[in-house]
């Protein structure tokens, strides 16, 4: 038996004796199901989310590359992919949803010094701390690098004031990793510092934002003298928008599959434009009854296909997503927002349904994701931004 | 037909712009809203509509009213539409003033009219069934019992249905779903026995009900023009609601553009105003086109319907076609051109696309009334 | 009775006595029709054709509000209205097609000296001399100031040397009007003088322009060291862009009127989209057969009856025509390309017939018109052009 | 499925783009167009073609040829199409090829493979009888007399039917107009007595032919395939030929995208640079992304076909339906964006214009087929 094999059947064991029985596949429908987050506050419906999660993180694995010495699994690629197989065998659930583990880990894994991945990796790594974003501002938009909230350096401290805006759960994190201007008589992009924030420090508040669709995650997050050791300036000072570019591309993908998933996951579930069509408008020979709509509907589904299509080929040749991320993203939350728009046409006024027992759950829940779907075309830069990306870095055209 | 406002539609025009922004900004709206108001009007200001007389413009001076025509109550329903005032002017003056005026009986106008004009009474039109506005497909009996009719059944997303005290109801009397003929229009009393308003809460807070019927009694003088022809009946009426409608999304659609020009020349990005961005700049000259094109489908249908135009029919579904695909257009494009604040309920914005998707499914969407156009130009 | 009933009688009887036969409604169709548009070369198919052009011309009607002294009719607005009513009920045909009534003549009126009014009004008005214009030049397309072609003061004389574009009938024509360059050194938009030019003059020469749809009344047009009197200068020297900004206007408003004249004379002609829809594609129970092609038929005819309305309601408003020009012509020549389109893909590949027996002679011609309509969008001022004109001047957009 | 090329692919595909570019630039289309030449193709450059072993690509190697795959003939014809180079290669080397090689009997590959593998015989696919594809339309009927049938009629635009050697002909033998069966394909000899090719003068000045049918006989021995399933063969046959024609619809909308790019990035208004103007950016970056889809279609649909996916007839669809609109799309921007001289005959980028819409009309437009992939779709 090859090492390889050796570690399968160890992790078969030991998921085996330590996945409890509601993680996995199969699980008793009535049990409540956490969404787990982690952090200081963290709260279980269920105590053996707690308990996976607590294992799980003992082991490192829910960042099995990372080294050992920082809480990681310490794994192969190959061991990962054995890891994954075996939790896909039993239907095991993701431990641990987190911003930490997507997007501040590789940031200390790249620029943090030895004290700082000592300090937080493990920590993200167990799910003891729970981080949320700060880069957006009242003011900036998409011009993100106009961001003013600044900090002061007072000798041992920075002390920090301004506001961020659209940082999601806010109200539920414990930290918050920020860019912040450091350099106020620099050029813009080169005075900016990436800084991690102790959300419990003094002079640090938040407020949640209702959205169009009804209450979100997002929040506004204040900062009033708040007081941050300079040990916490993530690379160096002035330097936080090379690290701020790289983890927006890192967003930008993360978003533009959205579309697709959403069409993958309705697909069969009955929210999908064509059953709707069906059942709203009615059918005749197995078409939707309606020729109006089914023109409209087909050319949808085609372009659907056709983009699906594309993130396959896109996945198949490799390596080259970074060119084409801005049209992913585009195209992603373009395609989402239409097909929310032909679903909810197809509903009629079902599918305008706000609360009540009047209308259907699903309906309901209809009206507040097509809401949701315009902000998906604002944020992690606006369709407007990468249609200038594609245009300028893709197609080179000339600049002004 | 001449395609331009007279001078006492203009003067119309002008009153209901400063009562709309003096007396209604959009924060009234968002007032009933956020309150959870059981009419999601406000009774003081229709009352204050009422002594401008905007009830009874519809309605003959015989009666009370003022006799100016679809066009006068179309370009005030505009005006208001420009801070989504909310009142039940639309089902009251347009609809219920519109069909008793020219279907009903003497005594009916008689026992309605006066009230409509001084805002005591109330009325909503209860057509459709199901999610899809098409008044053929009409399942209601309306069974006769001696001089009487019994009906049973549900009548859904009905306007002003929560509060109306006059429900003007389409159920049949012969035929079968599908049919447009064999249908029948009757007044029913809302707080008739057996009747029960659900009071729907949609997107864009506006008054709606369900209405269930269950054995209520309608007397024979109760019928709303002829009996068995209340699909044509109902098809004009609707007409004369569609162009109002058509008329409130135009203004719906002019506000919406008006507040996001006014974000483009105010709002900087990279160190200029977003409005000086040459892709913002074509969009909105586009829009601009759109919302020209539905001044003259909303003008020439209103103009059509007060002179009795042999073409109202395809007029009103143009107009609402066209201001249901610019109103769609200016308030998605609205939204994304204001950015992360047009997303968030604080800002207004968003109530116009709300309101604009509910607007569009009134009496028949975009397609629905493509399809009609299609049909009634023959191909 | 009074002046203008009088006037009426007195031209009922001259057009009864001078509007020779075939040059009225109810004309033996075996004679052939000219097209006049008159000058040095013009030859006539149907010698009626002249005599017409020469009676309306000695009188002054082709120009019938232009003062008699100038070789015009002299006549009120009123009368205007009756000469045109009473020609309407004799069917009679407009005498002479020209630039020169059109563009140059209202020019001259208003900056032309007594000389030049005197010298070219006349000749303008009977048709004997024929004039093209000449704006564009290869290099300048939208940006029309920057033209390039030169008049240099030689003391008697400009001499100028350059290209135009576009000149329309150019090979036909016996004079231009130009817009130079006689101020080299000035703002570009200030050294541009407006010139007429004798095209008999040595150096003038003229090359055809082949469009896309085959033959066109496009030209090239070549100036080789031509000497140009100085009185043929009109307006002061380097004040000439306000002359072509009047004439532009007035461009764009004529060629707005493309789309929807052409929906209007193709209804009931065979030469619309709902005729050859049903025709090549089917009709069932009055409607056309496909329901993918009819759902995108009925939304252009719905967009054409908006348009058609509002450009109605542009004249019972009247006046604002200026503040909404570039809407119509950017909408009517972009209605008219999509009117196109639609015809040609009903057609099938009837509608790319280009020449020979195969092919019926309305779908050759449909084939050129669908190519011809491309340049509608670019000619008078591009679709972008008209696109910055709304956004800015309309809708009081900022410039960056 | 990995929709990505194999190295052998690639070399194709590279070995196309040379050619292209060094042997037949678009002034070679531009000579033959203005020569009106007889068969609007060139022998010579068909010779150097044949050399590289392009006709038998599609054909086993026992019969000389290379047996590259749909991709493989596909992508040289996408390389082809970028400079419009004009050859027989779409109906010999695609249709002719993979009839006779999937559904011929052997003693018809004998005969005929060999031939096209050494460019001595031409095909043409005769299917459509008025001005809308549509296989089931088929009316010309093959009578059976002894043991031959007796074929009378005409066939329209048929692609390279001016000049092919071998007619493929879609031929009724039973059933009625509208049905797909009772269809029978028979391989014919173009100088077979009776038939009379004329030559057709379109828009994109390629070579088609209307063909009559007079008294033709053609023998039993030259049936296509079986008889009375002419309908689901043909529809093999057009599902291989719609997805090379989306791939060269692909380099003609690549192409004319490439030369509008270069435009935007050479021409100077106003004193800038009008690839600098945001909104042709934007529009620029739309069209990137389309033609991004239409890559992915078409791979796609390439590589079922190689495959033998049960989702090739949906794919071949969804691949004709994307290349068709986008290439509309493209081929008017490019035009537009060029200004000028965009519509005049001695610029290029025209002919991608016209070549657009007749290549839209091959084998079903992209409403024939988007009705096409809802039906396969079950909608």
């Amino acid at each position: 038996m090859n090492d390889l094999d050796k570690f399968r059947e160890d992790t078969k064991n030991w998921l085996d004796k330590n996945c409890p029985p509601s993680m996995r596949s199969g699980a008793d429908p009535t049990i409540p199901v956490d969404e787990v987050w982690g952090g200081r506050n963290a709260k279980y419906k269920n105590p053996e989310s707690k308990i996976w999660l607590d294992r799980m993180g003992e082991k490192g694995w829910t960042m099995p590359t990372v080294p050992k010495e920082y809480g990681g699994g310490g794994l192969t690629k190959e061991e990962v992919k054995v890891l994954n197989e075996e939790m896909f065998v039993i239907g095991a659930k993701s431990p641990l949803l987190s911003f930490g583990i997507w997007m501040l880990a590789p940031v200390l894994l790249e620029y943090g010094t030895e004290e700082q991945k000592k300090e937080h990796l493990p920590k993200i790594i167990k799910g003891e701390i729970r981080w949320c974003q700060g880069y957006s501002e009242p003011g900036s938009g998409s011009d993100l690098a106009s961001l003013a909230t600044k900090a002061e350096d007072t000798g041992d401290t920075f002390l920090v004031n301004g506001q961020k805006v659209w940082t999601s759960y806010a109200d539920k994190a414990d930290w918050i990793f920020a860019l912040v201007r450091t350099g106020p008589k620099e050029p813009k992009h080169d005075g900016i510092s990436f800084l991690l924030i102790d959300m419990e420090t003094k002079g640090v508040t938040t407020k949640p934002i209702t959205l169009i669709s009804g209450k979100s995650p997002f929040c506004e997050t204040f900062f009033d003298d708040v007081e941050v050791p300079k040990g916490n300036l993530i690379g160096e000072l002035n330097a936080g928008w090379t690290i701020a570019k790289k983890l927006l591309q890192h967003e930008r993908a993360f978003i533009s599959n959205f579309g697709l998933a959403g069409a993958v996951a309705g697909a069969g579930s009955g929210r999908d434009v064509v059953s709707i069509a069906k059942k709203r408008l009615g059918e005749e020979n197995g078409k939707i009854k309606n020729s109006f709509y089914r023109s409209e509907i087909a050319s949808h589904k085609i372009k659907e296909h056709a983009f699906g299509l594309t993130l396959k080929r896109a996945g198949d040749e490799g390596g080259k997503a970074s060119a084409t991320a801005s049209m992913f993203k585009l195209y992603g939350t373009e395609h989402n927002k239409k097909r929310h728009e032909l679903m909810v046409a197809a509903s009629g006024v079902d599918g305008l349904a706000w609360d009540g027992d009047e209308f259907d759950e699903n309906d309901k829940n209809l009206t507040r994701a097509w809401l949701r779907t315009k902000g998906n075309s604002i944020e992690g830069g606006t369709s407007e931004v990468q249609l200038n990306v594609i245009s300028k870095r893709v197609l080179g055209l000339p600049t002004q | 037909m001449k395609l331009v406002l007279t001078e006492e539609e203009q003067f119309l025009k002008d009153t209901a712009k400063s009562f709309a922004d003096e007396r209604s900004p959009i924060t009234h709206f968002r007032s009933l809203r956020d309150h959870n108001d059981p009419l999601l009007w406000d009774q003081d200001l229709w009352n204050e509509m009422t002594k401008l007389g905007w009830p009874g413009i519809l309605i003959p001076e015989e009666y009370g009213g003022s006799d100016f025509g679809i066009t006068g109550i179309s370009v005030i329903l505009n005006e208001c539409a420009k801070t989504l005032t909310p009142s039940p002017l639309f089902a009251t003056g347009v609809i219920g003033a519109y069909s008793i005026t020219n279907f009903g009986t003497e005594e009916q106008k008689q026992k309605y009219l006066p009230k409509i004009v001084n805002g005591e009474l109330t009325t909503s039109l209860a057509i459709d069934e199901s999610s899809h506005h098409n008044p053929a497909n009409t399942e209601i009996i309306a069974k006769k019992e001696g001089s009487n009719f019994i009906v049973n059944g549900k009548k859904t997303f009905v306007i002003d249905g929560a509060s109306a005290d006059l429900i003007i109801l389409l159920a049949r009397t012969s035929g079968n779903k599908g049919d447009m003929a064999g249908l029948t229009l009757f007044l029913v009393n809302s707080d008739s026995k057996g009747i029960d308003k659900i009071k729907l809460d949609m997107a864009d807070s506006r008054n709606y009900a369900n209405i269930n019927f269950s054995e209520v009694e309608i007397p024979d003088s109760n019928i709303l023009g002829d009996l068995e022809t209340g699909g044509e009946t109902v098809e004009d009426i609707l007409d004369i609601g569609r162009i109002a409608m058509a008329s409130e999304m135009l203004g719906n659609a002019e506000a919406a553009f008006e507040m996001t020009l006014d974000y483009l020349k105010q709002r900087k990005q990279f160190g200029v105003l977003i409005g000086s961005f040459q892709a913002l700049q074509h969009r909105a000259a586009e829009m601009f086109c759109e919302i020209e094109l539905t001044k003259s489908s909303v003008m020439g249908a209103m103009k059509a319907a007060d002179e009795g135009s042999n073409e109202l029919q395809r007029l009103s579904s143009l107009a609402k076609t066209v201001a249901g695909e610019t109103l769609h257009l200016v308030s998605n494009e609205a939204v994304q051109m204001h950015g992360g604040i047009g997303v968030t309920d604080e800002y207004d914005i968003g109530f116009f696309l709300k309101r604009a998707r509910v607007a569009e499914q009134i009496f028949g969407s975009s397609k629905y009334h493509t399809e009609r156009y299609a049909n009634l130009s023959g191909f």
